[in-house]
């Protein structure tokens, strides 16, 4: 069967009757680690199929089948064929299969470049570390930007509970554990915008727990890191500048950093670029001042049991101004 | 009462022991040969030796435990008298065929193992 | 076989019904609780583990509400993830594990024709642990004390620090009496199946029920073990900060994996292998033919239990261990598929061998949609298996999907289709064949429509464990569909407990007879005292082979008819060819193994609230009711030999290797064996992971050498006094003064040896809180502290017994349990010397 | 002996009969219920046992803390003893007011209170008060510490001279500022701030115990906030609530001002306090701890930061510790603000709450403060 019928099968079972977008589909892939997964997992489903259906009709046979039929299939050869010489030969060859995508994927990741984005796992957001072509780390957090065509070590962390990396187009999952650092290299092969999320529970807010890929040409990915680098812009209108000072005057600085200003806390994501980013609070708004003044105020209702508490005493006033300044960042 | 003779000698029991061993011989095997292959690659590894070191262990261990195994496979009678399982015990048949194919399955288990050290490197973080 | 032939002549004496009935009559009234009879026990256990299933069900129909709809807010983030947690843990630990044990209690002892298995106030015991730690511990989700770190509690979320609070401990102790539930149930049914068979079954001749039933008890033994240290090093570490799961100290989130899914995976076998067997058992009934390939079922039964060993990593795949790793635990994944493929076949072969069609009555229909479910779960499951396709899958709902159908289909359908056939056994009525087509139809048909879509909402990415989701990522419909299944799935349960209701009468004097001319002994005419005598078997399907075997089962023309000793007993055969070797006495109805169970259950609960005094008053109590059930066990030779027929004379008191009570000790020492092999494990493990804390590096120098060796000696010392002690027990009725201050002296060798390996590490600046390397070596410790305690305690009691002139060189039992019991006392504490003062000294 | 059913329907019957008879009488109004009128004396000595025996079993397992014999605690209860208990029980030198006197059971004198309750159970008495007596329970049930510093004072009254209970109570100079259930606040700023001094001190006084915080240079806004939460019960405490609620709204405005613009006193040389904490807690202020997500103070508690946002520098150490372990359990969480600090409250250790509390207490504005500009990189 070709890829393109098997994409078809898949996107009607996947998209039934909800014309969805798929961008955390395991199905759609656009990255080297799951377009290689992708044939295996058709085969094993094909293979499981056929399995299925092949005890379906025996049964059916053994149970309203012609005598002769049936009294062929009551013996204990059919046992030993069907149930230990079948498996062992179906098996070997999907096992033999998933060894050597493993083997390539190994081969893959040890051949892959230096450039590397480090994720550390939090409660519950991802940190984000990119390193610039002159070694400059430049942090961010909650959306992995990614040069197409370029394979990125992904070196993933935690310094509280256990999280799994998982972005389904790209690649499999990989779980952040204290105290090691996992690796998995990922490639994207075309640009477009993807959504990840963790797999492992990680308590409270797990199910909250998002991030968006944004895989781009090396051209402009390179231009986005260097601009990334920056400290943060200053505020262009009184409204900013006002809302730049409630920042400072209300202690966000202490959990947040800015980079450029005062605000140096590395608690919380960083949000000295913040407005570029696709989605707010690890991919559960989106990105704009009424969503940060949102956040600002309600984030406990909004991702329960997260880290940041509520500012409920700023004045609409303060409170609009912060918002309109935190989306200026960007 | 002929049909019940049999039953006055508790002591003519075959020994429960010989009897675990015969019929788990392949199982054993297998635990054995996993138990060996897991722990001695993560040790190397973990230990900063080389992937061919590992690698080479793990076929090494792959072919001294698969082929005592398929001996046992072949000559199986043998292998119960060799326990003290008498020839005409009852039920004997059923024995030997429940010890031959556990021995075929572990077969199987250990020779996919050993599969997996041939193409795999060792050594490489999962991926 | 010629009717003159048979072991007993008619007529038979007079009284000799009415004793055995006597003998066996269950406690009336409330009294009943007190009940020890397997009848009465497997029916409560039953019940209760089937009240589990459905109070963990209403937990799922709450969750698949919250899901119905993306956003939704019906239940809180917080109570969500309580739920799921209590679901899980209820489902494996309060609902399978223990439903399956209640089966074998209540199937095995008919099944092999005897009176009863040989512990019943174990059974019992292990009953209302359970019940009464079940319920408190399910009863936490109401005032939100419940666990919320998921069914297998990974640290580091449950440490403390991210788990405050009781509702973790309410778990890891919670859980610690169900385990030790399930263990006491495994020893039951090992000696049980091995030693209590009739005469003539031999290994050859056991129904594939208990076959499964004895490899399910060596799982147990095996795996829990493991979770039961697991258990134990979490709890130490939220209770006393012994880091063994704490990365920056030197311990690893990851060792808990490790000790819970080599329990977590084999569990899923545990659970899977008695329903097998029990449709091994209904299939040749419905197609009133043999089973096709009865060897190569039992070769599947052992090769599962062997190989769902060797698979714990495959839930592992995705924590970035080394790739031929992956490729080993991935290989053994491959290998346990084969055995599930021969069962299917086997079964698939003996419909076919039906002697007209194959009967289609409820219990098959179950069985029919039980085989369509579980191949499905089985092709996922070698999908999952493939290293690759686990990444993508791993903590999915496509996992999800994957267990429900190997648990839902795997064990739930063959669980009613039991309900089903075997329920005539113990019941005045037989259930509705009319509306169980429909439970089953309900149940199939819920089922799939819950399930089979949630293998594609997790491929296009739907995590496990989630309590909402946004509304674009095209999972809103295939949730709702998942969420209607489940309520049609419910409503088949619903209707099945209607029929329960409506027809189940219980009664222990026979029920409905044998309705599907089923050919095992369980369908022996009987009454509380299972059947009237004890027949002789020489083949599998006896009913179908043996003409006019119930009559002369009933009329009492076999083995034992009677109650000769005046009390309950049955026959101890020998545990391959089944042939008899003495009579067992067995205690009736009594409170003290309800008053250990509660006060046990007490101990754990209390403990978990960090109520510290009353858990010790609990503990107390519970090992005061422990000595009082104890002390009428062994109860001498006074009775004298028996004749069974045939002219077979049996003794009615055994001592030495033969005695059920001598498998018993080896059960449980297999158990601790397994549970400190875990432990070498653990501790290797993190020194793997972390030389550098280990000593002389990174931790006090080790005590000199004359430490281990001082402590050895003892150890040494005092096992060969324990032995010679034993040569010393008098002739009965006499007295040997030096009996009590040699075996006392071996006794205070161990406590000494257990003293000076703690000093002499304590002496040397070593904290157990220091870091993982501490930890590990206290911890040795405190597993040595628990050996000795019940060591001493089965040596004070023995001394006891001795002064009171019950323990004599003829009645030995007690001394020989003790015994037994420190010989592996002394080579637990030698292996232990030698890893925790050899290793560092040769790694270093 | 009766038959069984002879003897069940005779309980019925009498079961009954008790009910009907107890309702009528309940319904009748036959009995008196005036305060003039003395129970019977059977009914007194079931009253006072039921007391007695209850206040005895629920006292159970109340620890005193350690500092109960420190004088300057017994000082700060005897300032809320002179305002909220003394119009009831009367007090050494004044004789008890003949109203009070009147309420049945009369307000006991409290001279004994120590030899007829033993400390835990004086303490619980005023924590919970009890039913039917007039005696309230204490206005916020979450601040012991409050309590103890009453029972503290209780345990020197018995004994006490006038003089005595005078310099005890700050009340040496012949002044009315009435009762805790009402007094005359707002006269002039003079008076006002002569009774906040009584306890809080002033530019010549240090604050009567540390738990009562020194107020000079305290930011207004805060001020302002903290007088307006305890005045709507928002911020919980059993000495505040009753004075704060006097005050209306000018003076509350008033008040705030006038702290602050007064120049921060001195704060006192301590050399009990360990350099080591200092230390720590000083990282803890300046830096904040990453690894528990525990942010700087300063960066909230600032000269630069919102004026909502208390200045810490030269409070005491306890006066910190025990507000960050109000917030740490919950008691302080009321106000938007109290939600922002009760979650970093409860981030930190033990070990951590003392320290930080040691640095502040160390500190004050002028000799350098605790600015961000201070923060390491």
């Amino acid at each position: 069967m070709t890829r393109r019928v098997k994409r078809t099968v898949a996107l009607t079972l996947a998209a039934a009757s909800t014309g969805c977008s798929g961008e955390q589909s395991a199905l759609a892939p656009t990255g080297v680690e799951a377009l290689a997964i992708d044939p295996l997992f058709w085969t094993a489903t094909w293979v499981g199929v056929l399995v299925t259906l092949m005890v379906v009709v025996l049964v059916s046979i053994a149970l309203y089948g012609p005598v002769s039929w049936r009294a062929r299939l009551g013996s204990d050869w059919i046992v030993i064929g069907g149930g230990i010489v079948l498996p062992i030969v179906v098996l070997t060859v999907l096992f033999l299969y998933a060894l050597f995508i493993m083997q390539a994927n190994a081969v893959r990741s040890q051949e892959a470049g230096d450039e590397a984005v480090t994720i550390v796992g939090k409660r519950w957001w991802w940190e984000m570390t990119y390193t610039t072509a002159d070694g400059e780390k430049v942090l961010s957090a909650n959306e992995l930007r990614l040069p197409v065509g370029r394979p990125v070590r992904l070196r993933l962390e935690s310094d509280n509970v256990i999280h799994s990396f998982w972005a389904p187009q790209l690649a499999g999952k990989l779980d952040m554990i204290p105290g090691r650092t996992n690796e998995v290299v990922v490639e994207a092969t075309e640009a477009g915008i993807s959504r990840g999320q963790c797999a492992e529970y990680c308590g409270g807010a797990h199910a909250l727990m998002a991030f968006y890929v944004v895989a781009m040409p090396p051209a402009e990915y390179d231009a986005w890191l260097a601009r990334e680098a920056e400290p943060a812009q200053r505020p262009k209108t009184g409204q900013q500048a006002r809302g730049h000072d409630v920042f400072m005057q209300n202690g966000c600085g202490g959990c947040h950093q800015v980079r450029g200003t005062a605000a140096q806390g590395l608690i919380g994501p960083d949000l000295t670029h913040v407005g570029s980013r696709h989605s707010l609070a690890a991919g559960m708004l989106t990105n704009d001042p009424e969503a940060f003044a949102r956040w600002i105020t309600d984030n406990q209702h909004i991702k329960p049991e997260n880290l940041m508490p509520p500012f409920r005493q700023l004045s609409e006033e303060e409170l609009s101004s912060l918002a309109v300044y935190l989306d200026s960042l960007e | 009462m002929t049909g019940f003779d049999d039953l006055r000698h508790p002591d003519k029991s075959p020994s429960v022991i010989a009897m675990f061993i015969y019929l788990m011989i392949g199982p054993g095997l297998w635990g054995l040969h996993l138990t060996l292959v897991y722990s001695a690659h993560t040790l190397i590894c973990a230990l900063g030796g080389s992937s061919d070191l590992s690698a080479t262990f793990v076929l090494i261990a792959t072919f001294l435990v698969a082929g005592p195994l398929l001996a046992i496979i072949i000559m199986q009678r043998r292998f119960g008298r060799l326990l003290g399982l008498d020839d005409r015990l009852s039920g004997r048949t059923i024995y030997d065929a429940i010890s031959r194919f556990t021995s075929v399955l572990s077969l199987a288990g250990i020779l996919w193992a050993g599969a997996a050290a041939a193409i795999v490197t060792s050594c490489a973080q999962g991926r | 076989m010629r009717e003159e032939e048979l072991p007993n002549t008619l007529p038979r004496p007079e009284g000799e019904l009415e004793g055995l009935r006597r003998a066996w009559a269950p406690p009336k009234g409330f009294r009943l609780i007190t009940a020890v009879n397997n009848q009465v026990i497997g029916i409560l256990y039953i019940g209760a583990a089937f009240l589990f299933f459905i109070l963990a069900g209403i937990l799922a129909l709450i969750m698949r509400t919250q899901l119905a709809m993306p956003e939704s807010e019906l239940v809180s983030q917080d109570f969500y993830n309580q739920i799921f947690t209590v679901h899980g843990t209820t489902m494996m630990f309060l609902f399978s594990v223990p439903v399956v044990e209640a089966l074998g209690v209540m199937l095995l002892p008919q099944m092999l024709a005897a009176r009863d298995l040989p512990f019943p106030r174990l059974s019992a015991f292990a009953l209302w642990a359970y019940v009464v730690g079940g319920l408190v511990f399910f009863s936490t989700v109401f005032y939100d004390l419940a666990p919320k770190g998921g069914w297998f509690m990974y640290p580091p979320l449950t440490l403390t620090e991210y788990s405050p609070g009781h509702n973790a401990d309410f778990w890891l102790l919670g859980i610690g009496f169900i385990e030790i539930s399930a263990i006491a149930g495994a020893i039951e049914i090992i000696v049980g199946t091995l030693r209590t068979r009739p005469p003539g079954m031999t290994l050859a001749r056991m129904p594939i029920f208990a076959w499964a039933m004895l490899i399910f008890a060596a799982m147990i033994m095996i795996a829990f073990p493991a979770v039961i240290l697991a258990t134990m090093l979490l709890e130490i570490e939220r209770a006393f900060g012994w880091p063994f799961f704490t990365a920056d100290k030197g311990g690893d989130p990851l060792l808990w994996q490790h000790l819970f899914w080599f329990f977590g995976h084999p569990e899923v076998y545990i659970i899977f292998l008695p329903a097998a067997g029990l449709v091994s058992m209904m299939v040749p009934a419905m197609a009133q033919h043999k089973l096709v390939g009865y060897r190569l079922i039992v070769v599947a039964l052992i090769a599962t239990g062997f190989f769902s060993f060797g698979l714990w990593v495959h839930h592992m795949f995705t924590t970035g261990i080394p790739s031929l790793s992956l490729g080993f635990f991935s290989a053994a994944s491959m290998a346990v598929a084969v055995p599930s493929g021969i069962q299917v076949f086997s079964w698939i072969a003996t419909i076919a061998s039906s002697k007209q069609r194959f009967r289609i009555t409820t219990p098959s229909l179950f069985i029919l949609g039980f085989l369509f479910i579980f191949t499905v779960g089985g092709v996922t499951g070698v999908m999952v298996a493939l290293v690759p396709v686990d990444f993508q899958v791993h903590d999915t709902y496509f996992v999800v999907a994957h267990f429900h159908y190997v648990l839902i289909g795997g064990m739930v359908f063959p669980l009613f289709a039991t309900f089903y056939y075997w329920i005539p056994m113990a019941s005045r009525n037989m259930l509705s064949e009319r509306l169980g087509r429909w439970v089953f139809w309900l149940m199939f048909i819920g089922f799939n429509v819950s399930f089979f879509p949630m293998h594609i909402t997790g491929l296009i990415g739907m995590p496990r464990r989630v309590w909402t989701y946004p509304s674009d990522l095209g999972w809103n419909t295939l949730n709702m569909v998942s969420t209607v299944g489940a309520y049609i799935l419910a409503a088949g349960v619903l209707l099945f407990i209607i029929d329960l209701f409506l027809r189940y009468r219980p009664t222990m004097s026979g029920g409905v007879g044998n309705p599907w001319n089923a050919g095992t002994l369980e369908w022996l005419p009987g009454d509380a005292y299972s059947s009237r005598s004890i027949p002789y078997v020489t083949s599998r399907e006896p009913l179908w082979d043996q003409p006019n075997l119930s009559r002369d089962v009933e009329e009492g023309r076999y083995f034992l008819p009677g109650a000769p000793t005046g009390g309950r007993e049955t026959i101890v055969t020998s545990p391959v060819d089944a042939r008899p070797q003495y009579i067992i006495r067995m205690p009736g109805a009594g409170w003290s193994q309800l008053v250990a169970a509660i006060f046990m259950a007490g101990f754990f609960l209390l403990l978990s609230v960090k109520l510290v005094v009353p858990a010790l008053i609990s503990a107390f109590i519970f090992i005061i009711a422990c000595i009082v059930w104890g002390w009428k066990l062994d109860h001498g030779p006074d009775k004298g030999p028996v004749d069974i027929g045939a002219g077979i004379i049996l003794p009615t008191y055994m001592s030495g290797h033969r005695s059920h009570a001598w498998w018993a000790m080896m059960v449980l020492i297999v158990v601790a064996s397994s549970l400190y092999l875990a432990y070498l494990f653990s501790y290797l493990y993190l020194w793997v992971v972390s030389p550098e804390v280990w000593a002389p590096q990174g931790s006090p120098d080790l005590p000199g050498i004359f430490w281990p060796i001082g402590t050895g000696l003892l150890v040494i010392a005092g096992a060969a006094a324990i032995t010679v002690g034993g040569r010393l027990l008098p002739a009965p009725g006499r007295r040997r003064a030096a009996f009590v201050p040699v075996f006392g002296l071996g006794a205070t060798c161990f406590l000494a040896a257990l003293v000076a390996e703690f000093w002499g590490h304590w002496a040397s600046g070593l904290r157990p809180t220091m870091n993982a390397y501490g930890a590990m070596v206290y911890m040795a410790s405190f597993l040595n502290l628990q050996v000795i305690a019940a060591c001493t305690m089965l040596a004070g009691f023995s001394i006891a017994r001795y002064l009171t002139g019950k323990l004599d060189n003829v009645r030995r039992v007690n001394f020989e349990n003790a015994a037994q019991f420190y010989y592996y006392a002394a080579a637990q504490m030698l292996l232990g010397l030698v890893l925790l003062h050899g290793f560092p000294r040769v790694a270093s | 002996m009766p038959r069984p059913r002879a003897l069940v329907y005779g309980v019925i019957v009498a079961v009954l009969g008790g009910l009907i008879l107890g309702t009528g009488f309940v319904l009748s109004g036959l009995y008196n219920v005036a305060a003039s009128v003395q129970h019977f004396d059977i009914t007194n000595a079931v009253i006072r046992m039921t007391l007695r025996r209850s206040v005895a079993t629920r006292s159970i397992g109340i620890e005193p803390p350690d500092n109960l014999s420190d004088e300057a605690l017994a000082r700060l209860g005897a300032r809320h003893f002179a305002l909220g208990c003394a119009p009831c029980h009367a007090s050494p030198g004044a004789a008890q007011n003949p109203v009070a006197a009147e309420m049945y059971p009369a307000p006991p004198p409290l001279s004994h209170a120590v030899e007829d309750w033993q400390t835990s159970e004086l303490f619980w008495i005023v924590k919970h008060g009890l039913k039917f007596t007039g005696m309230p329970s204490w206005p916020a049930l979450e601040r012991d510490e409050e309590i103890w510093a009453l029972v503290a004072f209780l345990e020197r009254l018995p004994d006490m001279s006038a003089e005595q209970y005078a310099a005890m109570t700050g009340r040496e100079t012949e002044q009315n500022d009435g009762s805790g259930f009402d007094f005359d606040l707002n006269a002039n700023d003079e008076t006002v701030t002569a009774f906040c001094a009584n306890c809080h001190g002033d530019t010549d006084a240090a604050p009567v115990h540390p738990l009562a915080p020194p107020l000079e240079g305290q930011k207004q806004d805060y001020l302002h906030r903290a007088l307006v939460e305890y005045a709507e019960e928002r911020r919980p405490s059993g000495i505040m609530e009753p004075i704060a609620a006097e005050l209306d709204s000018a003076a509350i405005d008033e008040l705030a001002r006038h702290y602050a613009e007064l120049s921060e006193r001195p704060a006192a040389e301590r050399d009990d306090v360990d350099p080591d904490s200092i230390r720590r807690g000083g990282l803890i202020a300046l830096s904040g701890v990453r690894d528990d997500d525990i942010p700087a103070c300063v960066s909230c508690h600032s000269t630069e930061s919102s004026g909502q946002f208390p200045r810490l520098a030269g409070l005491s150490a306890e006066y910190i510790a025990t507000q960050l372990r109000l917030f740490r359990n919950g008691v302080r969480d009321q106000s938007t603000y109290a939600q922002i600090m009760a979650p970093i409250a409860r981030r930190l250790s033990d070990q951590q709450l003392e320290d930080v509390a040691a640095f502040f207490a160390s500190r004050s504005e002028e000799n350098g403060g605790t600015s961000p500009s201070e923060q390491e990189p």
